[in-house]
């Protein structure tokens, strides 16, 4: 089982590509830069390199090989097609450069899937280009901090609730805002008595999530929204947990100004191991004429539009009837345009009537663990009702100082990957489960049955769970040792 | 519905077994204003693989694909021969469908390969750390930046005119929401790099000099000179490399004295895919500027027996842990682009990519050659690795777009980058790569010799 | 060389560790007249792989791609949407770069796959025991001839006319060898299979009948009829398919009293390919038949620990066994079309592959309908499932090269099938799948009547 | 581990693919043939089938995953340009009964791999259409017995080395001969003495392998094949091995009238867990008017030509100046096009040089093995020279009533695929080594260390290997009660 690394078994005299020999004698217009010294790059022939990268693989779990029951994470099914449809020539080989008459396939991609994410969020607008969900959090934020300044007062203050993701604080942060916690009820949800009477002139945003980090779905969500606009702020709302309704719910409905939208969670773009993901915007209309280049909006005639630094003055004289105002570029060219195809592939296939369904069986298979695991584990907010995606745990009557790290871990060893742990903040011990609807009944009453397992061993006491896990690649990874003396890169032995 | 499992028996159990009449049952809590009565309307219904998959390659269809023309683009992305075994490798299930490796006993295929790749990196910039991976160099770029202020505790960036606009604008964009004072122009349109310009503005408040290398006319500035101005002056030096594969064949800028290198790693195993995904690199000469480093680290540690592992590590640095203390809100990496770059990188090897080089190198002089042999066409560049400048006899732009027509996609004008902006209508940056054939170069000087006649 | 290892430092020392001068001493015995002094001459050096494909790519290209054109071709391969989820599976270097499975404990993947696989087609077929596959449908047509003699101990084949051409001079070449006897005839073109004629040619010393089902001009003949004749006579049936999807739709060959059922699997899962690899499929209605099949088998055991498990079994059948006396000279299978066979097919399922055969039929009777409106145009069938021939007023063969010109390509002219036999130049063979689209079918209706006028 | 069969997870409601319902009141031609039972065809929704297979791929070994020492098989790495070749729109989705003008590049896609091999190995004309090594077997002896029967004479004996693949007596009886033995030499060659004394009239053809299956190059090839030409026989040449001398070695010029050669060993299309193979037949001047259609081959203007049975009569007129003598037809359509496509791109790669270094690195290679382990294990024939590129061992020694496949098993527990075992019959319990080119001097290095590791156990006796492997997804499987009672097919429970 042991894979060396490339620098144990490549050499710098080894490929796996077939070039020519370099000709020291030919002309160069390198001038003094050119590179004389070794650079330390191994390499590997192809047999080689194939069966090092296959080993490698082995060692790792994915969504192929079994059930990820990732609370707020999504982990889905990820269709072979959108990988197909991606590697298309006329999208995986075009320049973002090109003339634009030579790639309008391309943007009808992104002037499709556009309008797939305004029609299913009930939204005015949308902001494509931001790079993952935390990179689209920033683009509302700005959104919102630049319709603020437009009005000629940024505010200082954003609301977000405890148990948000950490994204969300770390995001009005770096826009130059203030965060202060919201409180929560004991149902679970946004104390909207607190919330109002904290809002005022300081607060520019609400940051919420919905449904919550606790798998819960705000039931006032419109009145929190309207409260916030009457006091002159905009609602942002985390998008990581739309799958619960996307389909059944928009959130332009609950008056959401900006929210961002992970096609890789929702719209099942692969998670790749961490990335790449793609984090697009949709914008209330207030908020549409401030989002970055390049963007698309749809105006009164229907028309959703792409708009790049060259043509975002005209376009906005003429549909905003005003000054240009986008805040400015979040990053070099126009976005994930290999998410956007799997996005849209993915949508098209589903269709409104399949993503109703998505959200549906992804609830329903929520409700059905948080029922199946209700006597067994804490279920802090069974009784206020049916959970929305993801299943809420708390880790209430473990024994022998066992801890919810051990519960996972000992999951593992059952053959499955654990739920997301500790997270929210708000509930000890947290596990947040949850199932996406791309799980067969079977495989989820597998799960059922092993996560019951363990968690009896958790609450007996069981000490053989502080080891586990036992039957994978590794033992439990030193992580202390591992920070405490960082080993970031290979060294040569001398 | 062929991606979902439950069958109507399975929901009807299942309703029963939870108590619930029907699925609205468990949508209780929305509020009624927002209850829809069926699937949202003007949206299509589902389709068959064979449908979707038709409507999809009818809009490939209708973009001209680099293979079918005479590819001469670059400024910021490459086209590259990608190997077919790197797709291979990206597509096996156990990479593709991975999630970020926080639970590392079941995740060492994903995190060993960032920790080569991180290797790879650091040795390709002549770094000590490299992350693994941002979500492209641009937004590396402005992370550089943010960096540079918290190590010198200075907010005043130099910034070369001749850096990637688009990179330029993601910088000045991010430093309007934080305050940081951006100091930056456009590029001098000469044979060489306006270094003593650079150099001048260079003041005891920068917190940092970036410098494209090569730049974005491909020309090679002297990094060294650079460097050692700026940390006279307590500045850190960061580069920016837009063209991985340059080098193989010059020096790496952490030889060359930059504090912090940053770069696109597009070029390598990732392809051209119309701008993104790509692959941010970043890197740190100096080991000391760890713990202020942005993005995913992957250490080396041990586990319960005694045996190497990988994890992520120095998390408290992220998001997820200091929230609004962070050093980025940044929460996701390029993992998969990094996989494509690093297996890209482990087939060329040192030999491999010195080959490449030497090739996209050769190429590109013969073009340079071809193309100054052309009246009304000049070579701007003295010094270029394999993109460089010409100057047309005409409005670069729509020469572009005319050859366009004839399957020729002849480079990226800098009216396209700079638009408006006053003298740069004849300027156009050409990238030669080995994907480019001889013939191709030929086509490209007998269409402008034609159009300059 | 990329897919060589060895670096010329590794050369070296291993022929000093086994005592060897150089690579030439351990070729010492070839003969000095086979002796080369380099590589052998007029073949080109090697290439990167940029090149080759650039080669390939230019080969590709002269062809015309079924999914550019309006498509009509059937004829014993089928063109149908194959799922992208299927490819992607049979590229699983796991299953890509296995070999036989003759070391159980290390290859139940292919193994459970073959057992799964044979139980599909089993079920398909309507029998009990079908084998781990073969190359093809025509080779295990003879194949079924040559058991069928086993069986019964006779020699004397009875063909019918409207069975696949190839697969007759398949049957016909090997007979020549074997000293079996095998009658047969061109079909009668007519709108019903001559099922009378072919029951008359049966007799005492008939080994087996062998009928397309449906047949070569796309009509259904009575199997059931066919197989209490020959059952009368001592004869086996052999039923021969070379659509499966039609058994979505109707009835099995088995269910209708074929003894051995052989056929294509192609259209399920593996493409169009040009003809090759293909799948063969074989199955056996009674389980006593089952030490008379050729080709591999795969069965259920269990391993030491009691866990079940499948193995290669029934090999003393097998020439590597049996040597002069095996059942067949077969060793290989289709292992690889087989896994994609099985995939589709579960990804189908039951309900999938009768919406599949719906929507084959749905779009032939259309066709069908709309050719038969065009004057000139007669179609022959009153059975059929997806394939049915019409006749042309015209050389249907010039007809077929014409519309061609225009990506028309309308189907599959009887002359190619049977060149020079009389009176069919007017017969065109057209086939339609889920992949035909109403625009294509119109298209053809068009090309035709304006062809025709 | 465990994984069920798609009969016990899947259910004939459930489908992973999206058609419009069966309408049962559309008009049908069917008549009376319709189907109304149920066929018992279970489906799984797109992520259950991914999954089932994802999971079922890893209970198997393939190249990707580690070495393969299989002698006579010839397991090399699979490139995976090759895979993508035949993937290209023009080979993949043709028909073969497209007009010939439309499918041109397929055409020259089988006469460049014709003329390729044509040039490897000095012959004159090729048959392209056998789908597999033995099925280019039985195309090579009757192309032979054509010959013969053209001459008037079928004859009645074909002669074959007792170390020969079982395929070929199998072959041999097809064709309608019989088939006796010829003796070897204490060295492991064919006796060429004991040959001569056999020929005569009625001898056919001698089938035999070169590189023999004891590993060995037969130094007098070419004697043995002047004294059967001169005998009127025909020489056939077993291509299994022509791996150890491709491009290095010519069989035509040793005086071979046929070979077939397996595109899946020496040209490196993948195996494919069996299949599909492809056997191409290079054919002397003498043979190569009875090759089957359809065919290639090259006449005096050096024009390759691609025969069907239409054209077959006027190229036989023009070319061999006489009637048609084809034997007939051995499939339907043109041979395995997918295959060829792998094939040429692989010889295209490696060009003459790179396949010259193939057979010097494979021999290198299994030298190597060999004498890093003849002090471990009995080496027949390790005393009369060099091994081509297999080397092979005999069990002499084991203790305990140790067997080869014990080791075998043995090795499987050390992460390697077992050699060929019992195989040539010549040797007792032998064992037969095959490395090929692609593996690196490390992984050799390190399947060296195991195999001389399991050796001295099987020396010492040590009785735990009885029952190896202990690590792979299955402890041994019981074989005799598979074939006992055997069990074919799933059978639904009652």
């Amino acid at each position: 089982l042991e894979e060396a690394l490339i620098f144990e078994i490549g050499t710098t005299e080894t490929t796996g590509v077939d070039l020519p020999d370099v000709d020291d004698s030919a002309p160069s217009r390198l001038g003094k830069f050119a590179r004389t010294d070794e650079i330390g790059l191994p390499g590997l022939s192809e047999p080689q390199t194939v069966r090092h990268y296959t080993r490698l693989s082995r060692q790792n779990y994915g969504i192929d090989l079994g059930f990820f029951p990732l609370g707020s994470c999504t982990m889905k099914h990820n269709p072979r097609l959108n990988e197909k449809v991606a590697r298309m020539p006329g999208f995986a080989d075009v320049h973002p450069l090109q003339p634009v008459d030579t790639v309008r396939g391309a943007l009808g991609v992104i002037n499709e899937l556009a309008q797939w994410l305004i029609k299913l969020t009930g939204m005015h607008g949308v902001a494509m280009s931001p790079k993952a969900g935390a990179h689209g959090e920033l683009c509302g934020i700005l959104c919102i901090r630049a319709a603020l300044e437009a009005r000629g007062n940024a505010r200082e203050v954003v609301l977000v609730p405890e148990s948000a993701h950490g994204t969300n604080p770390a995001t009005a942060a770096f826009a130059g805002y203030r965060v202060e916690n919201i409180p929560a009820t004991e149902g679970g949800r946004v104390d909207l008595e607190a919330l109002k009477a904290r809002l005022g002139p300081d607060v520019a945003a609400v940051m919420i999530t919905n449904p919550n980090t606790c798998g819960l779905f705000e039931p006032d969500m419109r009145a929190i929204s309207d409260a916030v606009h009457e006091a002159g702020g905009f609602v942002y709302c985390d998008g990581a947990n739309f799958n619960a309704i996307v389909g059944r719910v928009r959130p332009g409905d609950l008056g959401v100004d900006a929210m961002h939208i992970n096609l890789h969670k929702t719209f099942s773009t692969p998670h790749g191991g961490g990335g790449p993901g793609s984090g697009p915007v949709v914008l209330s209309e207030a908020l549409s004429p401030f989002g970055p280049l390049p963007y698309t909006a749809r105006t009164a005639d229907g028309v959703v539009h792409l708009v790049e630094e060259e043509s975002a003055e005209e376009f906005a004289k003429e549909h905003f009837g005003g000054p240009l105002q986008h805040f400015g570029r979040m990053t070099a060219f126009h976005g994930q345009m290999g998410m956007y195809t799997r996005a849209l592939t993915y949508m098209l296939s589903h269709g409104a009537d399949g993503l109703k369904q998505v959200a549906e069986d992804a609830v329903l298979n929520a409700n059905y663990i948080l029922r199946a695991m209700e006597d067994v584990l804490h279920a802090p907010y069974a009784d206020s009702g049916p959970c929305m995606h993801e299943a809420l745990f708390g880790d209430a009557g473990f024994e022998g100082g066992l801890s919810t790290l051990d519960l996972a871990k000992g999951l593992i060893d059952e053959g499955f990957h654990p739920m997301t742990v500790y997270f929210p903040l708000v509930v000890h011990g947290a596990m947040l489960v949850e199932p996406t609807e791309t799980e067969s009944k079977a495989a989820i009453d597998q799960f059922i049955t092993a996560f019951r397992s363990v968690a009896e061993r958790a609450k007996a006491g069981d000490e053989s769970l502080k080891a586990a896990p036992y039957y994978a690649p590794r033992s439990r990874l030193d992580e202390t040792m591992a920070a405490r003396k960082p080993h970031l890169g290979f060294i040569d032995p001398e | 519905m062929r991606y979902l499992p439950l069958t109507d028996t399975d929901r009807g159990e299942m309703l029963q077994s939870i108590g619930a009449s029907s699925i609205d049952d468990l949508f209780v809590d929305v509020p009624e204003v927002a209850r829809l009565d069926g699937p949202i309307r003007d949206l299509p219904m589902h389709a068959s693989e064979m449908a979707v998959e038709k409507h999809m390659r009818g809009l490939s269809k209708q973009n001209l694909a680099a293979a079918d023309a005479a590819f001469f683009l670059g400024a910021g992305a490459y086209r590259h021969h990608v190997p077919a075994s790197v797709d291979t490798i990206i597509q096996r299930g156990e990479f593709l469908t991975a999630y970020t490796p926080y639970q590392p006993e079941i995740a060492q295929g994903t995190l060993q390969m960032l920790f080569e790749f991180q290797t790879q990196v650091a040795r390709l910039y002549g770094c000590a750390v490299a992350n693994a991976s941002m979500y492209d160099g641009s937004t590396a770029c402005w992370e550089a930046v943010a960096m540079a202020g918290r190590v010198t505790k200075r907010n005043k960036a130099v910034l070369s005119g001749a850096l990637h606009p688009h990179y330029t604008e993601v910088v000045k964009t991010m430093a309007k929401f934080t305050g940081d004072e951006i100091a930056s122009s456009s590029p001098t349109v000469q044979a060489e790099p306006d270094n003593a310009g650079l150099i001048a503005r260079i003041d005891d408040d920068t917190s940092c000099v970036v410098v494209q290398y090569p730049d974005i006319l491909g020309r090679l500035p002297d990094l060294a000179e650079i460097a050692e101005a700026a940390h006279s002056k307590g500045a850190l030096l960061i580069a920016v490399n837009t063209e991985p594969v340059a080098l193989g064949a010059i020096q790496s800028p952490g030889e060359l004295g930059a504090d912090i290198v940053v770069g696109e790693g597009q070029a390598i195993g990732v392809g051209l895919q119309f701008g993104g995904p790509y692959l941010g690199l970043f890197a740190v000469r100096d080991k000391k500027h760890v713990r202020q480093m942005p993005g995913r680290l992957c250490g080396e540690t041990i586990d319960a027996d005694g045996r190497r592992g990988f994890v992520l590590t120095l998390s408290t640095r992220e998001q997820h842990i200091r929230r609004e203390k962070a050093t980025s809100n940044i929460c996701t990496n390029s993992g998969l682009c990094a996989l494509a770059f690093s297996v890209h990188m482990t087939l060329l090897g040192e030999k491999g990519l010195r080959q490449l080089a030497a090739e996209n190198h050769r190429l590109a002089c013969l073009a340079a050659d071809k193309l100054a042999a052309i009246p009304g066409v000049t070579v701007l560049n003295t010094s270029f690795f394999n993109e460089f400048t010409i100057l047309l006899d005409g409005d670069a732009r729509q020469i572009v777009r005319d050859l366009a027509q004839d399957d020729i996609l002849a480079g990226v004008s800098l009216a396209r980058l700079y638009p408006g902006v006053e003298g740069f209508s004849r300027g156009l940056l050409v990238a030669v790569t080995e994907t480019t054939s001889e013939e191709d170069i030929e086509t490209l000087c007998s269409a402008l010799k034609e159009k300059l006649s």
